[in-house]
């Protein structure tokens, strides 16, 4: 299933931070989210996933042509969407285990279904600490479970709000490849990243935001890679 | 509390840091097992090492949040392996959080005030507006250029975005002169542009500073440090320079990855 | 004060104490313990469902009847409450608080004028007759019902809070409510339906207790001050921490009139002030 | 403050005097929310039920009613005290319940020169150490004075050598139990063992099983009124134990007590000054007209106490016309009432009422309500036990360790 | 500086003035009894306000503390000491009430502080019910006269007036000093306030401190207002009244506890002559502000005006006084 994302407007009660957002994510598609601390990444992933604040103020959202705009996070959730929220937020009080075996599971899934041991499988370190508590994990590990716990919903589209950050550099080459593994089984991919490298490594496409709110760039991943000047103007690299 | 003498002052060649056999148990996981350390005087040192090796637990140890359940800590010539976190940071203890652990219902500018004031008397001044424009308000103002929030200092935290966050975590650590600083992967949330930033602040430290530094981005790890460490499952690894640790085969099979090893 | 027989009928009085707290604190673990709902009226539910239930005993004699009408008349009062109003402050303590408290005074002073003041008791016809003897040691057979309705509720509550997905639910909610609800629970209404579960055993409660104490204005205050004590004493959450904060201050509060009647204001409080001060979470709350 | 302030406040008492009113205003002051409320509001109708029964323009004065709740908050009390003063302007204050706001609205009252009288209020001090010239107790006795009567009933025609007391632990329950005491004593009897409760109490099973361990003759118990009287004994019934070995004090079996507990409770003694069951042409009256205001229900002592105030007052207008301050005091504490709803009534020096107390005994009756039916009568009870008021005044407040 | 602070400060101008010209307009002694009423009450629940707002720890147990005081006043009095002595002694018993609260409840936090301090106040309740010989059991102590004129109702109302300005005042200034800064970062992450070098324990304690020394005060005023100390002035009602006061002005806010403290006194004191079932008129009022005002009167009454204006409300910092709709009402669930 497809995302339109088409004239978006989004802020909070405070500022508006997103001045018309327009961006289309294909089915079996990776695409990269960039853009430098603040431009309202993670406010576009919000809204997206009907999370309140921000409120969306003008353009509209469909998901496999749905219109989820003014839909409630749930309800998107249910029709295939699934978040790894930037800064983990795992479920503290709960176990490694509960963390997963609490999410509702999506019936409709076109390939494998995930299941605990298959998260634990994709993760050996969480199958090690099942049974401590979230807020006990390392860092590392509490975004893991984050991913693992994304993935239990068995989504159509996989939404991650810098899944590296806080990861070892070889369990980003082990999400690399899972991630890639899972195309072809109908699972698209919205990344918002800092590591630049990993991005583009994993992405299709990409697409940039910058402080005008807007997106002044996108295209495909390759393209970006090479083009030392359109790095340095919108990622400063 | 004022430490017994001048830390930085103290006996020119005397370790900051003594490490001895370090070891934290929770339950049924070892978390930090025997892990030995000797920081000199202006030492840059990495700790690098998988997920859930025990460096953030390491950190805690050496700052007081945690105490071990073997092994002691020196700073700067005193054991302090019972003291608490307060008196460890009044001795010159700098440190940032992994998980960011800001005051979020208060302006990032009053975070940094009272991160500068922190452990001073001019913190329980009762009687006049700590707005005043005076040292640690300075101060403040100096360290959120440094990291660049400086235009974000009247917003509230918990309106910040997670990068911003990040950046504010480590201007309050710097705030306060530490005399030793421990850095718990400062660069994680951080955009590339940020990344350089802060290469380039933590690289203008006083070169007297000593710090440890944990950190998954390798160029940051091994570009910023003397010697590094890595650790395992609670274990030591390797100890050497940057250029040693790259090219350890323990460490490129357990923990680097493709794009580092390169 | 030392014989056999007083002493067995202490632990009786002290146990059977313990269950009329628990059951008056069943709903408010639900509530205040795992939901961090700050549900001040609760005591009001409690009031609520003691005068249906007496009523309702009073005209059938049938004490099941009296609990089901209670139950459900609570339980649908707190639904109201829940989506009209609580719906909109969810999450943030101190609104809830005042929102709850001007919500009891609401129901309590209703009470008032509809029930009257006077005290209020289950009718005879209505509760277990006669006692059970052993020996020399004679215990009225109601009590010890009551003993079992405690720990009938007690087990469920271990078991939805344990072993069933909404136990957890509920608790990943309390962590986290917008991240679940991104995960695809509906947890809006989880909450209301622990809320009015919580508000249906207060009710429970207050008919089975008014077979042990009247029912009558002021007792949803010490109801409410009773449950935070003994969900305080066990540690926020713990349905175990509950039940034996119960059981604790039930006996402490039976021997220590005995024994140390000096100290006979103080059975309730101060207790709960000695395990906060040496356990500022609670016995079995755990530490942040 | 600011010079010219001098006289901010022009009109306080400034023009009462000129207008000569035959308007006797009445500030009544009673907590008719909040957790007293049943006794507070009976307070107030029983007050209203007698000028309702008997019209409120007595020998060409109007008696005119202002009621003021101060839910039992004696902060509120003092608060509604004077807005009663200063705004309304009342001739009298009368309440309010409960004896801390009561002491408090009695000083104030005193203060400003109005007269106060306390229908229900049963705080010793109230006509003892805090007695003064404008305060009157009118319907109800000092907690030792009534129940003085109940420890010479026991040792005496109720034949009981040994007793355990379960009391109340605060003013109103030690100055009770100091009263049945001394009147248990000085008749020969003894006290084996004193219990006391705290009000909060809810379960009284320790206690009932401290009593059964005590294996005293008798048991005599003291509550303030609401629930601590059917708490009481439904764990005392529960536990089997023997009803004809209690005696209760006035509130503990008050009517809320009865109706809670049923006719289970047919056969419970108490000690009061009120008895509904008495057989008087009084008593029926309030019976009737109460049974009609309230849809059946007997009257119980807080009625009585306002409905016996107002009829005090009628009575002293009736015979001197309209009166205020001293002399409406002084009107009343120099009559004697004879067969009113109480008895003979008169009073001692101290405006405390000398009159009659019950030994009483739940009785059902025809109309299917219970009634606390006199078994004994003790006429002319003051509040000095026979000691020198004087002296008596000179003792400790009654409490825990002084019984008397 | 700006023009809100400038707005704001002619407000509280005007407010002053109106307070202190009460007197000049003609209003009987029982209006102004009960305008003292209401600044005692809202000295008190500043109180509350101030540890409450910035420490983020809310009391159930201030009550209890003013009635120490008042206890204190009263037995003083009853001995037959002179004012100041009593004005002494209230104070020493403030600070060692207080002190012991601040020491038995700084572990705890949110909840669990609630109810240490309510237990405690629990434990003054019974002993002021039980130490009869001291306090006078439940029928407390009366009689306990103001010193000098102050019995004047005009007079002891610019008493009252004065000291709601000063301690008003004065927790202003604590609370937009370092410290105050501090106890607003000992309410969001202790944690972080050890690594920076904080004695949590010496802040929460001084700040209970001086919380429970204003309480103090407002204990001794309304003893000499009443004339009159029962247990009933240590009771949890009373105590819970006061946080409601808080929360219903708006926590965190400089008038918030006057607004609170005068919808409750003026409903129970006032309201309460003209409606039978005021108890309910309260609970609606409570659930009213809740739902227009979720902040508080005073807590939410800028962005009412921000509205009207048509603009969003600025970003300004919760639980910071120097703008009033400083709230610091916790979400627990925290944003992104
Ligand atoms: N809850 C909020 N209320 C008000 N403003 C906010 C809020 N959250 C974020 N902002 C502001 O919106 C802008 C965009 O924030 P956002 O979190 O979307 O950035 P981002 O691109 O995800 O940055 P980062 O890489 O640091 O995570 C920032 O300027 C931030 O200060
Ligand atoms: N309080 C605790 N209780 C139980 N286990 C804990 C606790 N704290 C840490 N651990 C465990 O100890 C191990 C070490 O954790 P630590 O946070 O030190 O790792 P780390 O090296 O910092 O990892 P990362 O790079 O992911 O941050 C982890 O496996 C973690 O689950
Ligand atoms: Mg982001
Ligand atoms: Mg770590």
């Amino acid at each position: 299933m497809s995302l339109n994302v088409t004239g978006l407007h989004v802020g909070y009660a405070t500022a508006q931070v997103l001045h018309g957002v327009d961006f289309t994510i294909g089915e079996n598609e990776t695409v990269a989210l960039l853009g430098r601390n603040g431009m309202g990444k993670t406010t576009l992933v919000r809204a997206i996933c009907g999370l309140r604040p921000p409120t969306i103020t003008a353009g509209g959202i469909t998901f496999g042509g749905v219109d989820i705009t003014k839909r409630s996070s749930h309800q998107i959730s249910r029709l295939g969407i699934a978040i790894v929220p930037q800064g983990r937020r795992v479920f503290g009080s709960l176990t490694t285990l509960e963390n997963l075996s609490v999410i509702p599971q999506r019936k409709e899934i076109a390939g494998e279904r995930w299941t605990v041991e298959r998260v634990f499988e994709f993760f050996p370190r969480l199958a090690e600490r099942q049974s401590s508590m979230a807020r006990s994990l390392s860092g590392g590990e509490q975004q893991m479970l984050a991913i693992g716990r994304a993935l239990m919903t068995n989504p159509s589209l996989l939404i991650m709000d810098e899944p590296s950050e806080g990861l070892a550099p070889s369990v980003l080459d082990v999400i690399h490849d899972r991630i890639e593994g899972l195309r072809g089984t109908g699972l698209s991919t919205l990344i918002a990243e800092q590591n630049v490298d990993l991005a583009l490594d994993m992405a299709d496409r990409v697409i940039i935001l910058d402080d005008s709110g807007t997106i002044p760039w996108s295209g495909r991943a390759d393209e970006l890679r090479t083009d030392a000047a359109l790095l340095e103007r919108y990622l400063s690299i | 509390m004022a430490p017994a003498s001048d830390p930085r002052g103290s006996g020119a060649g005397a370790p900051v840091l003594v490490i001895e056999d370090l070891g934290k148990r929770y339950g049924g996981v070892q978390a930090v097992d025997g892990i030995s350390l000797v920081l000199e005087p202006g030492e840059r040192f990495g700790v690098i090492g998988p997920n859930g090796a025990g460096k953030t637990t390491l950190f805690k140890m050496i700052a007081g949040d945690v105490t071990p359940t073997a092994g002691a800590v020196h700073l700067f010539g005193r054991d302090v392996t019972t003291m608490s976190t307060a008196r460890r940071a009044r001795m010159g203890v700098g440190r940032t959080f992994q998980i960011s652990n800001l005051f979020r219902e208060m302006t990032v500018l009053d975070n940094v005030r009272v991160a500068a004031r922190g452990g001073t008397a001019t913190a329980r001044v009762f009687w006049r507006p700590q707005r005043a424009k005076d040292d640690a308000s300075q101060r403040s103002l100096a360290a959120l250029e440094s990291v660049g929030l400086a235009d974000r200092r009247d917003l509230t935290v918990a309106n910040l975005s997670h990068g911003e966050q990040r950046q504010l975590e480590i201007a309050m650590a710097l705030v306060g002169e530490p005399s030793i600083l421990l850095l718990d992967e400062p660069a994680a949330g951080l955009s590339a542009a940020e990344r350089t930033t802060l290469k380039a602040l933590i690289e203008g430290l006083p070169r007297s500073l000593p710090i440890l530094l944990i950190e998954h981005d390798m160029t940051l790890a091994l570009g910023l440090t003397d010697r590094v460490m890595c650790m395992e499952n609670g274990h030591h690894v390797v100890t050497g320079s940057p250029a040693e640790v790259r090219e350890n085969e323990t460490v490129r099979e357990i923990y680097l990855g493709r794009r580092d090893k390169k | 004060m030392f014989e056999p027989v007083f002493l067995a009928q202490q632990v009786l009085n002290g146990l059977s104490f313990g269950a009329l707290l628990f059951l008056l604190a069943s709903g408010l673990t639900l509530v205040f313990g795992l939901m961090k709902i700050v549900n001040m009226a609760h005591g009001a539910f409690y009031l609520l469902g003691g005068y249906i239930g007496v009523v309702i005993a009073g005209l059938t004699g049938n004490l099941l009847l009296a609990v089901i009408t209670a139950v459900i008349v609570v339980a649908a009062t707190a639904f109201i409450v829940e989506v009209v109003l609580l719906r909109f402050v969810r999450g943030q303590e101190l609104p809830e608080v005042l929102l709850t408290i001007g919500v009891s005074f609401v129901i309590a002073d209703l009470c008032l004028a509809v029930f009257g003041g006077d005290p209020q008791n289950l009718p005879t016809t209505a509760t277990i007759p006669g006692a059970l003897m052993i020996g020399d040691l004679v215990y009225p057979w109601y009590r010890i019902f009551v003993i079992g309705v405690a720990v009938a509720i007690g087990l469920g509550l271990a078991f939805v809070q344990t072993r069933t997905r909404i136990g957890a639910v509920v608790r990943a909610g309390v962590d986290d409510r917008e991240i679940i609800s991104a995960m695809g629970v509906n947890i809006a209404w989880v909450f209301t339906g622990m809320f009015v579960v919580g508000a249906g055993l207060a009710a429970l409660g207050g008919t089975i207790g008014s077979g042990m104490q009247s029912i009558l204005p002021g007792v949803q205050n010490e109801v409410l001050l009773y449950a935070l004590v003994v969900i305080i004493i066990g540690g926020l959450g713990s349905v175990t921490g509950a039940a034996v904060g119960s059981v604790l201050i039930g006996l402490i509060d039976a021997f220590a009139k005995a024994w140390i009647p000096e100290l006979a204001y103080f059975t309730i409080f101060l207790p709960m002030a000695l395990v906060l001060v040496l356990r500022p979470t609670g016995l079995f709350g755990r530490t942040a | 403050a600011p010079p010219q302030a001098a006289e901010p406040e022009p009109d306080a008492g400034g023009g009462t005097e000129a207008a000569v009113s035959e308007t006797l205003k009445v500030g009544y002051i009673s907590p008719v929310t909040g957790n007293f409320a049943v006794a507070g509001q009976e307070m107030v109708d029983g007050w209203n039920l007698y000028w309702e029964l008997n019209g409120n323009e007595v020998n060409g004065v109007t008696v005119e009613t202002i009621v003021e709740d101060d839910a039992g908050n004696p902060e509120i009390s003092l608060t509604k005290a004077a807005k009663l003063v200063e705004q309304d302007e009342v001739d009298v204050l009368v309440g309010p319940l409960l004896a801390n706001t009561a002491l408090a609205v009695a000083e104030y009252a005193e203060s400003v020169g109005v007269p106060n009288l306390h229908p229900v209020a049963a705080s010793d001090d109230l006509t003892q150490r805090n007695a003064n010239g404008l305060t009157v107790r009118t319907g109800s006795m000092g907690g030792s004075q009534a129940n003085y009567p109940g420890g010479e009933w026991a040792a005496t025609e109720g034949g009981f050598d040994t007793a355990v007391t379960l009391c109340a632990d605060y003013a109103f329950g030690w100055e009770s139990c100091a009263g049945f005491v001394q009147g248990f004593q000085d008749n020969g009897g003894e006290v084996v063992e004193q219990l006391w409760f705290p009000n909060s109490t809810t379960d009284f099973s320790t206690y009932v099983s401290q009593i059964q361990a005590a294996g005293a003759d008798m048991v005599y118990v003291a509550t303030a009124g609401g629930a601590p009287g059917p708490n009481f004994l439904t764990s005392y019934l529960g536990l089997g134990l023997d009803m004809d070995k209690l005696l209760l004090n006035c509130c503990a079996a008050d009517q809320g007590t009865l109706r809670a507990m049923g006719d289970q409770i047919v056969g419970l003694k108490s000690v009061s000054y009120w008895a509904e069951g008495r057989e008087s042409e009084a008593v029926a009256e309030l019976i009737e007209a109460y049974k009609e205001f309230s849809g059946g229900n007997v009257p119980g002592a807080y009625i009585a106490g306002g409905y016996i105030t107002a009829s005090l007052v009628a009575s002293v207008l009736e015979e001197q016309g309209y009166l205020t301050g001293e002399e409406l005091v002084s009107a009343i504490t120099e009559s004697t009432f004879e067969d009113n709803i109480f008895g003979r009534v008169s009073f001692d020096e101290y405006n405390n009422t000398v009159g009659p107390v019950y030994i009483r005994e739940v009785v059902k009756r025809d109309d299917g309500n219970l009634y606390n039916t006199p078994i004994a009568t003790y006429e002319d009870v003051d509040q000095w036990f026979g000691q020198d008021p004087e002296e008596a005044l000179q003792q400790p407040n009654y409490s825990q360790d002084f019984q008397g | 500086m700006n023009r809100r602070m400038l707005v704001n400060l002619a407000l509280l101008g005007l407010l002053l003035v109106v307070l202190l010209a009460l007197p000049y307009f003609g209003v009987s002694n029982f209006v102004l009894g009960l305008a003292s009423t209401i600044l005692i009450a809202a000295v008190l629940a500043s109180s509350v306000n101030f540890l409450g707002g910035d420490g983020g720890m809310v009391s159930l147990g201030h009550g209890a503390i003013a009635a120490a005081s008042a206890y204190a006043v009263g037995w003083a009095s009853r001995q037959g000491l002179d004012s100041m002595t009593q004005v002494l002694l209230a104070l020493v018993v403030t600070l060692v009430v207080s002190f012991l609260y601040g020491l038995l409840s700084m572990r705890t936090s949110g909840i669990y502080f609630l109810m240490v301090t309510l237990a405690l106040g629990m434990l003054i309740y019974g002993l002021a019910f039980r130490l009869s010989s001291v306090t006078g059991g439940e029928n407390g102590i009366s009689g306990i006269a103001a010193p000098g004129n102050l019995h004047e109702e005009w007079i002891y109302y610019y008493v009252v007036l004065g000291i709601f300005v000063i301690t008003t005042g004065a927790l202003w200034v604590v609370s937009s000093s370092p410290f105050g800064a501090s106890l607003r970062g000992l309410r969001d992450s202790e944690s972080r306030m050890r690594s920076l070098g904080y004695s949590v324990a010496q802040y929460k304690l001084s700040a209970f401190m001086i919380s429970g020394t204003v309480a103090g005060i407002a204990g001794v005023l309304a003893v000499w207002h009443t004339n009159f100390v029962s247990p009933s002035s240590a009771g949890v009602e009373r105590s819970v009244l006061l946080v409601v006061m808080v929360i219903l002005g708006g926590i965190g806010t400089l008038l918030g506890p006057l607004i609170g403290a005068a919808v409750v006194v003026l409903v129970e004191n006032v309201l309460s002559s003209y409606v039978d079932r005021w108890p309910t008129a309260l609970g609606l009022i409570f659930i009213l502000v809740i739902l227009f005002a979720r902040a508080g009167v005073a807590g939410s009454v800028p962005k009412v005006l921000a509205k009207l204006r048509g603009r969003s409300p600025s970003a300004t910092p919760p639980g910071d006084r120097s703008s009033p709709e400083g709230t610091a009402v916790p979400d627990r669930n925290h944003n992104p």
